[in-house]
């Protein structure tokens, strides 16, 4: 490990060495964003052919049929296969985009350089981190080609739909053992990562870096990296024990007495109710996992495009962290209507109320900021504020969903997709999207289009509202997720609800093509970037290039004097003073 | 030595340079033995692989907790629960985990010995070092003679929860074992060779981790015990 | 600039979303929850119109205000950097008082909603059926006259010959009057007390109308029990992801008078 | 009259002069005892398909008709009378108003079989092989037919999972010589060449008879077979 280390500080010269299995972390930072950039098409695309069948169930869509022949007979998606498509879109979105992106890519990458480290802790540890996570991506997706196809039981694999084998549907046979696999493999992927945040932030901070001088992203990603340590470490067995009871016929999750399709299952005694608490004790935290580092990097973004600290750097810190233990105390509230004791769902449902505390109080700290402040507008922080907006219209309706008896009502319905897709989905994404606007030019030595952005960020922001608010006023007309028709008389009269969404999210789709041109475009045609575009005072606008040599700070040591966020003071440089600056600082916040 | 970014401006006022600040400043540099002599290497502050191994446990130590709740849900809802003799050898294997933990131990103080200087020659420590390896092997062999056993009653993964239990716990240990075991194996690779120095931190995160199976195999062994 | 109509945006998006959210009247009655035909929905449609209004208030707030501040702030280069008046203390205070005392409050009289829901044991006279999820219909069986369920055996199930629950009239003769039925037929005013039983994989079991949502656990038979007070037709759907009919699985609940029930039971052929 | 098609398909596929001279086997089946009650089908869950039918629709176990005679009966030869290929045209599994069409449907091994969609709501198609490869598919309306074939004798079990109410039989034979017993219970084996035969007769779920027959030249022989029924 550290011996990888003791050698990893030599730059390597084979193409393989430097690109592919590298153990530069800003290279496997690049590796993940890349892994996540083709997971969130992949999923997009699904998500248009499910929304496409959705409002227009019967009528071919051309090339569906090439994807599978049996899934989609002459382009017509069956039901299954629209459950099929459903259960990737969510594996795909939740592990390998909202996971990678704003935590193990930008963390990967920014992280050691904004503590002043040459590199992570475990370099080799990192590297296989990556690869596992690209071999759990290739087993999850080899399931749109085996078999009966990609299984059927949604993202959550509830047992025993995900347990007793092709009996119960196709995909759940070849495909449902793919898809235990691939989590569990990428639970380990993740548990090597966490490893490594965390030993990197405690041990490789440079000199006059210390904790309370870390910048917020920093933190988020490190209080991140704590939480998915625990949250994966009980992911992993519950995959493995579903796995057996696939492939080995054990009965950890089967009941007696099923009687699946006329096929009487040869299992005896299981308990359902494992599996929900197994995997909603990780799956809650996961949650976190994805919003935590979105609230980092634009805490981290709109501090500078203010060009004041917020209100308080620490309260925001504790905050993160209040949610992150909280996150663990609320698993049940997923299980409301489980058949849990009812008295359970009250213990569950308090401290769900709770979490709100903390997150409003981020809230506001980030609106007071805004107060005073020399707001610069750019595309980076519009998707802050984009962000902002929809954390909260995501936070509210949470609001109802943490009260069970509301639950009874709205619990299964669009009601909750619309809230999950707002508060963990989109507002990571824009944190994602926020932080590439504003480290590219670090990550390649060019800015980024400003126009294209601005215009991505426009329409992007316009029709996710589109298509995410509708799902509220669905979920109170009792509209049923995971249906792939609408054949109920209720649902009907909602259908054109539908169809409104269905056209929001086809432009919506559409637009993020302005985005990865963007990228491409920038990469090799945009600007220069000057050594510090934003006027940044944190460590990683310290290194003497951009992109930062492979020991990031050409072999020297930055050392830190102040906090991160010298901003609205007498610097030598204008209204900002950089971390590694000796220069005294008048009032330090 | 490290040195700063920007030089710093005379002309203005400057804070006092920081003596503070825990890290390591990320550094790898001093490692490289001078002349391939051991005795030179020193671990930074913060060694990073002192805390990644407590981390890396605080995980595992997860994993069994998740596989202990399930095994108690899994009874309470369990009409099948028929208890089974856990096979004698389990205590001989456990005896010879505990002594390979103790010659574990010696090795890491003859190695210490070695690297201060106090000691001259490597043999003991190499041979104490030998000694841990082996009773692990023994140990693992032990754990495959006990599934072995098992077997032989007609008691495979499938047949009933405790059997279930039993092999997926006592397995899962195995593998870790076995991770040990590597581990092991490299300290001993790098203590006789002079290109990849043996570090302080290697040694004792490997013996944690050693120590750690140990104890969390006295841990296994009281929950099997108890309930199966 | 852009500044400027980012706040412009948000204003209207927050507007365009709220109010018909807050008054549920988009599109009709359609988006609206129907109207609540059970003896406990009321208490929990209050507690809906109590978050909705305290959601809806926090959340028109905070988009106008960061709509607001981002319209005064946005683009500023002159002048000085101000601080919010009394800085994150207040704030802070605010936070935790406000939302604490709402989330406690919401928390304690949901308690209430809740407990009508759960915490109270069907009566005595609560007419007993039982409803089994399969993939992918629902199906209910009546004990028949002699008040008495026919012990369930999932291998002798044959879908093909209308035996759903796995009936063995031949040697069982609890069985041989029970009624089965795919539609949910109850008299209207009595109190249902409802056996859930699951055939093979997760279900649930949700009449909007009834404001009653229960999951169905395999290996674990709950109890559900409701009175409904509007005799019509309702649709029963399962919202829990179950396999591919789950789109489709669906059943009818009938809410009869008293007598035009009793003459519905004559007509099943037992 | 729903086992003709295959019928003629077997006249059509045996079609050799030896035949044309054949024997003919033919008969009744009846039934003892009291079959079990037929229960009607509640479609209320699929009103496109309860819409179909003016009358209740009965669950179709049982299908008798006057003077007990027991339609449904696939009666074929088990010996003596394989035949290596299997006829060249498909025979056709309709799904109509959310039941299948025949109720009971005999093949030859390898030979093609369509499955249609004739409702407006999606069908899904699950026979339940033991021998052959199980499968599991649907079939959205206005998709062209499942088009599948069966390598090895059996009697499969098929059922819908969207309507669990749907029942039907594929009964896959060695030979060509198979004939359904309709209405009155009446069946016919034409077109044999002389030779000792062994003809079964098999009854849903699994009630089987057998009986042993010799044809010398140009004659007909009658076979009947009687199914004891019990209530339950």
């Amino acid at each position: 490990m550290s011996e990888a280390a003791v050698h990893a500080h030599q730059a390597p010269t084979s193409f393989i060495r430097k690109h592919v299995f590298s153990l530069d972390h800003k290279v496997i930072g690049i590796q993940y964003y890349g892994l996540a950039l083709v997971a969130v098409v992949t999923g997009m695309v699904l998500s248009w052919i499910m929304r496409i069948h959705l409002v227009w169930p019967n009528s071919p869509i051309p090339g569906v049929q090439w994807l599978s022949k049996i899934g989609a007979p002459g382009g017509v998606v069956t039901p299954e296969y629209y459950l099929s498509l459903m259960t990737m879109h969510g594996t795909l979105m939740v592990f390998f985009v909202l996971t990678n992106a704003p935590f193990a890519a930008f963390g990967n990458y920014f992280l050691p350089i904004q503590i002043g480290a040459e590199d992570m802790a475990f370099p080799r540890f990192n590297m296989m981190s990556f690869w596992t996570t690209f071999v759990a991506f290739c087993i999850l997706v080899s399931a749109f080609f085996v078999g009966d196809g990609p299984p059927l039981s949604g993202w959550t694999a509830y047992a025993p739909l995900s347990a007793v084998g092709a009996d119960s549907g196709p995909g759940e046979g070849v495909g449902q053992t793919l898809w235990g696999l691939s989590i569990f493999v990428f639970c380990i992927a993740s548990l090597l990562g966490s490893l490594n945040f965390i030993a990197t932030t405690l041990d490789l901070r440079t000199k006059g870096m210390t904790l309370a001088r870390m910048p917020i992203c920093t933190w988020a990603w490190f209080i991140t990296s704590c939480i998915s340590l625990l949250a994966f470490a009980v992911l992993m067995p519950a995959c493995l024990l579903l796995v057996l009871d696939r492939v080995a016929g054990t009965s950890f999750f089967i009941p007696s007495g099923l009687n699946v399709s006329d096929h009487l299952q040869p299992h005896q005694g299981g308990s359902p109710l494992l599996w929900q608490h197994l995997f909603w004790f990780f799956g809650h935290p996961e949650v976190y996992i994805a919003i935590l580092p979105a609230m980092g990097i634009v805490s981290h973004i709109l501090i500078v495009n203010m060009r004041k600290p917020l209100l308080s750097h620490k309260v925001v810190v504790y905050c993160m962290m209040a949610i992150g233990f909280l996150s663990y105390m609320v698993w049940g509230h997923h299980m409301f209507l489980s058949g849990m004791n009812p008295f359970s769902a009250m213990v569950f449902s308090f401290p769900t109320l709770m979490i709100t505390i903390p997150a409003t109080i981020m809230t506001l700290i980030w609106l007071g900021s805004l107060y005073g402040s020399k707001l610069r507008i750019n595309a980076a922080s519009l998707f802050c504020l984009g962000f902002i907006s929809m954390f909260v219209s995501g936070g509210v309706s949470g609001f109802f969903l943490a009260q069970p008896s509301i639950d009874i009502y709205l619990h299964a319905t669009y009601f909750v997709v619309g809230h999950f897709h707002m508060v963990m989905g989109v507002a990571a994404i824009f944190g994602v999207f926020a932080g590439t606007y504003f480290w590219f030019p670090k990550m390649t030595g060019r800015m980024m289009n400003e126009t294209l952005g601005r215009l991505h960020f426009w329409f992007t922001f316009i029709g996710t509202y589109c298509i995410f608010m509708p799902f509220h006023y669905l979920g109170l007309a009792g509209n049923v997720r995971r249906y792939s028709a609408f054949t109920d008389d209720f649902l009907v009269p909602l259908v054109p609800v539908h169809k409104f969404i269905t056209y929001a999210a086809l432009f919506t789709g559409a637009v993020q093509m302005i985005f990865i041109f963007n990228l491409i475009y920038s990469r090799f045609k945009g600007a220069k970037a000057e050594a510090n575009p934003w006027e940044c005072t944190s460590l990683e606008w310290s290194t003497p290039s951009s992109p930062p040599p492979f020991d990031n700070f050409g072999g020297q040591h930055p050392v830190v004097y102040h906090d991160p966020y010298q901003y609205g003071v007498k610097g030598s440089k204008g209204d900002y003073v950089m971390q590694t600056s000796p220069e005294k600082v008048a009032q330090a916040t | 030595m490290a040195t700063t970014l920007q030089p710093p401006q005379t002309d203005l006022e400057q804070e006092s340079r920081p003596h503070d600040g825990n890290g390591s400043g990320g550094g790898f540099r001093g490692l490289l033995p001078s002349r391939g002599d051991l005795r030179a290497v020193a671990d930074p502050r913060g060694e990073p692989t002192r805390t990644g191994i407590w981390v890396a446990l605080s995980a595992i130590a997860m994993t069994f907790a998740a596989l202990t709740s399930a095994l108690y849900v899994r009874e309470g809802a369990a009409t099948d629960w028929h208890h089974i003799q856990l096979p004698n050898i389990l205590w001989f294997n456990t005896s010879a985990l505990i002594a390979s933990s103790i010659a574990l131990e010696l090795a890491r103080h003859r190695v210490s010995g070695y690297m201060r200087g106090l000691e001259l020659s490597r043999s003991k420590a190499a041979l104490w070092l030998n000694a841990t390896l082996l009773l692990g092997g023994v140990f693992v062999v032990g754990q495959y003679l006990a599934w072995l056993k098992l077997r032989s009653q007609g008691l495979y993964l499938p047949t009933n929860p405790n059997s279930s239990f039993f092999y997926v716990l006592t397995g899962v240990h195995a593998v870790h074992v076995l991770g040990g075991l590597g581990g092991l194996i490299r300290v001993m690779f790098k203590f006789h060779s002079t290109r990849h120095p043996l570090r302080r931190s290697t040694m004792d995160a490997t013996s944690y981790f050693w120590h750690f199976m140990g104890a969390l195999w006295m841990y296994l062994l009281f929950i099997l015990w108890l309930k199966l | 600039m852009g500044g400027k109509i980012f706040a412009v945006i948000v204003i209207v998006i927050a507007l365009l979303s709220a109010v018909p959210i807050i008054n549920h009247t988009f599109m009709g009655a359609n988006v609206a929850p129907p109207e609540d035909i059970s003896t406990h929905g009321a208490s929990i449609d209050k507690q809906l119109d109590e978050t909705m209004l305290e959601a809806g208030l926090s959340f028109l707030a905070a988009q106008l205000v960061l709509g607001f501040f981002v319209w005064q702030f946005g683009g500023r280069k002159d002048g000085a950097i101000k601080n919010f008046p009394g800085g994150a203390k207040y704030l802070v205070i605010a936070a935790v008082l406000l939302v604490g005392l709402e989330a406690i409050a919401l928390g304690a009289i949901g308690t209430k909603a809740w407990a009508t829901v759960y915490f109270q044991a069907p009566g005595a006279d609560a007419m007993p059926i039982q409803v089994q999820a399969g993939q992918f219909a629902f199906y209910f069986r009546y004990p028949g006259p002699d008040g008495k369920f026919g012990q369930l055996h999932p291998e002798k199930i044959d879908e093909g010959n209308a035996n759903y629950f796995g009936l063995d009239p031949e040697n069982d003769v609890a069985a041989r009057d029970d009624v089965t039925s795919g539609e949910l037929v109850v008299p209207v005013n009595k109190e249902i007390h409802l056996l859930m039983h699951a055939k093979d994989v997760g279900h649930s079991f949700y009449v909007r109308e009834l404001r009653i949502q229960q999951d169905f656990v395999p290996g674990l038979d709950l109890a559900l029990h409701f009175t409904a007070t509007k005799v019509g037709k309702y649709e029963i759907v399962c919202t829990q992801l179950c396999g591919l009919g789950h789109y489709n699985m669906k059943a009818y609940l009938s809410v009869m008078t008293q007598d035009d029930f009793d003459k519905w039971l004559k007509t099943q052929d037992q | 009259m729903q086992a003709s098609k295959p019928c003629i398909a077997t006249l059509i596929a045996v079609l050799s002069p030896a035949l044309l001279f054949g024997g003919t086997i033919s008969g009744k089946v009846t039934y003892t005892g009291t079959p079990a009650k037929q229960k009607v089908i509640d479609m209320s869950k699929e009103p496109s398909c309860a819409k179909q039918h003016a009358t209740p629709v009965m669950t179709e176990g049982v299908v008798t008709g006057p003077n007990n005679a027991l339609a449904n009966v696939v009666v074929y030869i088990s010996a003596g009378g394989d035949d290596p290929n299997p006829p060249a045209q498909a025979v056709t599994f309709t799904q109509k108003g959310c039941q299948y069409g025949p109720h009971v449907l005999a093949m030859h091994t390898g030979q093609e079989l369509d499955v249609v969609n004739a409702d407006q709501t999606s069908h899904n198609i699950h026979p339940l092989a033991k021998v052959n490869r199980e499968w599991n598919k649907s079939q959205p309306p206005g998709t062209p037919p499942l088009k599948d074939k069966w390598d090895q004798p059996e009697v499969i079990e098929v059922k819908c999972n969207i309507h669990p109410w749907m029942h039907g039989w594929f009964v896959v034979l060695k030979t060509n010589h198979y004939s359904v017993s309709g209405e009155n219970g009446s069946f016919t084996l034409p077109n044999l060449p002389p030779g000792k035969y062994t003809i079964t007769a098999w009854h849903e779920p699994d009630g089987k008879q057998t009986q042993d027959v010799t044809i010398t030249g140009n004659e007909t022989k009658t076979v009947d077979f009687s199914f004891a029924l019990k209530p339950y």
